[in-house]
């Protein structure tokens, strides 16, 4: 945030490095069901970020102290490879990833059912492949997704992006090199059908106007964003019901 | 503070609190956008270069600052360091157990360096002494002492006193040789951030929520407010939801009483 | 203890660095039940030395495997905050705080009626603020006086100091800089009611002569600092019958 | 996978298993010296040095390399530094259980980083820069995807096909000062090792087992093989025995399998 | 394995650094139920190592959910003394004891009757005082006869030693110098009556025909050791016998 | 040793042990300032610098040294390091639980460490090779074998007797640059403590408990005593209490035991 920035991040077109306009988001690919043992799964590529999540649930909670007689508990575990950033990253848990799971899963627990799987588990598996920038809105939209794909009943889908500032000017969906040299970042997630958003943060810093403004463009990105979901879940509902038929 | 929600508030109190809210009256009392009483000591800790002890209603949090010089990050030679670091201990609370910091502390401590970060509070870029080589780390330790609610805003308010009111010796470089000088110093301060944490209960917004209020509440959101009412720093909590328009006007309601929140600070370089 | 003495600890007057007598205590201040969420909690000024006590219990006992069928347990978890020394201090224990939390726990003890609380847990907490020598005896001090304002039944309090030795000569109540820099540190804890010795450590040098007379300076000691743990009870006790008929 | 051994397999499946081998068949109508289907992907990952991802029928794993100039160890001064890390992380099998890496991480780890190393397959003493004091330090980092057994030869599999194609920045030292140049050049190759995996259910043999194979394995034994049909490391696992006639018999198989799996391998220095 | 020798292994009479044959083994002492506490124990020397085996079990197993139903779980601790090395060793456990305690493990379990003692443990704990080649290998050997000691029906003794290569050729039971400094190190566990081999393992670079010679002659040798360890055990029968005989 | 009162010792056993103190006397005959069979046994191990296995009845505990060159602490720059670490492994009792080092490791481990640094058994300031820069740090490491009782006094005979039979390769120090030589020297001696635990049963005080007495204990009270009947270390343990008189007591008992206890010790620089 606070870095001598070596790049201007928005050209004499105003397009940024790479090439996109500020209310563009980058190339997104999700991929559903890919994992064999998980109960569900889903793989995201958003620009050059790669991250794969896994649900598995509702399941027998254990160690037993954690069980909750009314509902299911929910517990997600966000983990970067140590070859997913520049340099090398320690294979343990660092705080920023203990504070994303946390977040992650307050983003995604509002979408469950969870009253429905009492004395459950369900568990939340993220994995980033490659980073950079976004990770954790990337996350959110992909762990929704499996959720999705594991069966499990949600209110909706929980859809997420990221409000950015360069050079002044709000973007959308920050990359690694915008996150790094920008002027502010703020990751929105939300149940876009219902209107209700789940995860909010923020750094760097923002007028009154810039949040009001910027609650707006990711409002329409995460619509964008919601339909590539749906798209992806319905693939894999064809797929499902193929090789359903083909095995009668 | 995951556990928060299983532990028992009498089915009454619950009921009375939200009957209450419905007529936009607090069960202290307060109006919704009302702080508790607010109780600030500066300098009680001699061996500290900064310190506060906080008083936010119940809850009481207190905030050390050590300052002293060491070898910058690798990828920021030129910019002094910042740790935060804050622990719910079992003293301050049934709910906290003991052990290693757990995701609560662990958010507590991100969520408050995030926000004395953006504002700039300590402008590190002046707190270099040999660039790449020694620099000024400055440590911000942060203790629960009495947990009644609302620890972000209370740990917040304890490390922006403490901060305001360090006080460390002047090094200076001689020939490449850092030597310590006895004249005390404040730190080099930049923008100074309030932060103000807002629980939505139904469809209610309300400032600074005690304890009991918390066990009730459907989410929280932080909005981090400078001198100039920009915002520079969220962090939204617990697994509620909340809309667009309720987003607006808590941010509304952030800068609003932001101002009145800033007039409990210490001035700068206070003692 | 071995290292090089920047100062006379002891003056040509036989006064000490901080302008003290040999037998003389630092200033005492006990303030009782300022915590509201604990049980029983105590606040303790002894020279510069800041500690804060909270006691909870007798609570039940969790893991069930601590769990002891005839009696309560006691635990002790002794740590001082980073700020409250010269240097920094890493936040988490030290093998020093580990084996300081046990002493304690073991000196006080002794004053519990534990046979009464079967099956439950009585937990000390104690948070250093601020150290300068003696931390341990006017934890115990103050843990004590937190254990009564907790409600739980005690054959006696529990008050603690230490005998030092510098230049040659017994001290009572060593600060750090005495701590550092004499030759010897002998901190003892007892119930004073009943004679009972419950802490006792030394370390530096001390011949058979000095231990006697060095016991026997801390027994003095101990009851003046028993009156002022009996006097901070009793303050407590005329605030809270206060708040009692008030809210009558 | 310790608590594999715990986990239900279906009386009737493990029948099936059993009295198919007994004519040596297997399940999944594999030949007892067949792997499953194999699928090699490499470079997927930008960031990272080299990568591959193996498929190994149900199994899948990736390893990632990260190369970076370090301190030699103090007692390999003129050597580079090569380190494995594998984790069989929760996301890959439910057999697996969240909390720091196990003795089935560990041992994997070692298995595979022993067998890279007899083989000498990183040059590691043509990466020394300053000896003593930098030399290039390869990260070798491997992630269990989806487990479905034999994840010793997946992850070897994984890690070589990463370290074949493995790129990195040339740095050449002037004047006792090591500079990094734009020059992206492969990992200096020795020879290169192929693990194999060979169960042993009742008196059969066989090759790759599956997880469900696993479940009523008595025991298994890992031959890492050259290309000269050097054993260049054996890793015997589970409480089960061998024969010397039995282990005679597995070499062999050993050193037959591993020219078929060797053709998988991508060529040495590609992309 | 790879680094530059030091010295020549093999002199121009074929004869070992510390003047052994190819073939030989290092001078072996046993030693049986030496400690007290312990169900059953082993000291053994093998050459410059010296290594204290203690078994405790059949007894009770907790935490509870280690507990298997129909059989006895067996759990091994490999560890070496900070002292028992050249550079001194950190107290804790490194990845090398970590998978050794499973390989050892691994190799004794297949020689005990689990199945007799359901709901149960058998522990194995290894201390190595002094490490010079080889303590993987002497472990079992030692701890195969504790298991005796400790009374636990066994179908055989477990006996290993380590095959190496060194100038090219192949030797028995390396020593630490051979294992720093040589081509290839096999360690091998076998139950000598029963023929079954338990541990194997293989670093270096071995052709097959190596493979197969070697393996014949850790067979060769496992047979003298399987004598020691056998003798070891009688003694110790002997000496309680009078013991009871003595108490009677 | 938490947990050692919850073991079970029978009613009868308990009653003997008491009924015959009452009698001055002990279950294993000893009179109540009588060791156990005390047998050192140094040098046995060849790559410790020195080494000392001592049997004290029925507890046996293994002290090794290693002394190597290191950085001195930043606060005393001109003395060597001394470092203590004591570990009771469960290999040695089933009292004793797998796992890091618990309180009572750590309690052990700084209760010999103070006693030895208290009498400067070693002299630190004469191992000081480049002040602020390289010093010898002599590492003592103590573990436990077979718990029979009072494994202080036995870990404490056993680190002594180690240290007194410590030889390590002289190092020079030619123009900055230390060079290590052939010779081999003890390491520089001070004053010689021994550690006389005395546990108090009912109101008898005796020296050594057994296990068994420890069991039954109500307090024990370490004296660490010099050869000029100094005190130089106490370490009161057990939630047990003692009068005045009864100190008094202990202390006079544990000097006049420590001549007998000393005599045991190998001599000064012997091997």
């Amino acid at each position: 945030m606070n870095l001598k920035k070596p790049v201007k991040l928005l050209d004499e077109n105003g397009l940024r490095t790479d090439g996109r306009r500020p209310d563009e988001l980058r190339p997104l690919k999700i991929q559903v069901g890919l994992l064999k043992n998980a109960d569900g799964s889903a793989y995201i590529e958003l620009g050059k970020n790669k991250i794969i999540v896994a649900v598995y649930g509702p399941r027998e909670a254990h160690p037993r102290h954690v069980v909750i007689p009314d509902r299911a508990i929910v517990r997600c575990r966000y983990h970067m490879a140590p070859f997913s950033v520049d340099e090398r990253k320690s294979p343990g848990f660092s705080r920023r990833e203990i504070e994303l799971s946390k977040v992650i899963r307050e983003a995604l627990e509002p979408a469950i059912f969870i009253e429905e799987f009492p004395r459950t588990a369900i568990d939340i598996f993220i994995e980033v492949l490659e980073a950079d920038g976004g990770t954790r809105t990337a996350s959110i939209t992909a762990a929704s997704v499996a959720l999705a794909d594991a069966g499990i009943p949600l209110k909706d889908l929980v859809t997420a992006t990221a409000i950015g500032k360069i050079e002044g000017k709000l973007v959308i969906d920050l990359n690694g090199l915008e996150d790094q040299y920008g002027e502010g970042d703020m990751p929105i997630a939300m149940m876009p059908s219902l209107g209700q958003i789940t995860l909010l943060q923020a750094d760097g810093r923002f007028s009154g106007e810039e949040f009001e403004e910027g609650l707006k463009m990711a409002i329409n990105a995460i619509k964008k964003i919601y339909r590539v979901q749906k798209e992806a879940l319905k693939r894999r509902y064809i797929e499902i019901s193929k090789e359903v038929l083909e095995s009668e | 503070m995951n556990d928060k929600s299983e532990l028992i508030i009498s089915k009454i109190k619950k009921e009375t609190i939200l009957s209450l809210l419905r007529k936009n009256e607090r069960i202290d009392n307060r109006g919704l956008e009302d702080y508790r009483k607010i109780q600030i000591t500066t300098g009680l800790i001699g061996k500290a270069n900064g310190s506060a002890i906080v008083k936010l209603g119940d809850t009481t949090v207190i905030t050390g600052i050590k300052i002293q010089i060491d070898r910058p990050f690798p990828d920021t030679p030129d910019r002094g360091i910042q740790i935060v670091n804050a622990e719910l201990i079992p003293l301050a609370s049934p709910i906290f157990e003991p052990g290693p910091p757990g995701e609560d502390d662990v958010e507590l401590s991100r969520v408050v360096d995030r926000g004395l970060r953006s504002a700039e509070i300590i402008k590190l870029d002046e707190l270099v002494l040999i660039p790449g080589e020694k620099v000024w780390a400055v440590f911000v330790d942060i203790y629960a002492l009495d947990y009644g609610g609302n620890m972000i805003d209370a740990a917040a308010l304890a490390s922006v006193s403490a901060i305001l009111t360090t006080k460390y010796n002047k090094a200076i470089v001689e020939n490449g040789e850092v030597k310590i000088t006895d004249e005390q110093i404040p730190l080099p301060i930049g923008s100074i951030p309030v932060f103000v944490t807002i629980a939505k209960i139904g469809d209610k917004l309300i400032v600074d929520p005690s304890y009991e209020e918390e066990l009730v509440m459907d989410a929280r959101i932080t909005f981090v407010i400078d001198e100039n009412d920009n915002i520079t720093g969220i962090q939204k909590g617990n697994p509620g939801t909340f809309t667009y328009g309720e987003l607006i006007e808590a941010k509304n309601i952030a800068i609003r009483v932001s101002k009145k929140l800033r007039e409990h600070l210490p001035p700068v370089h206070s003692e």
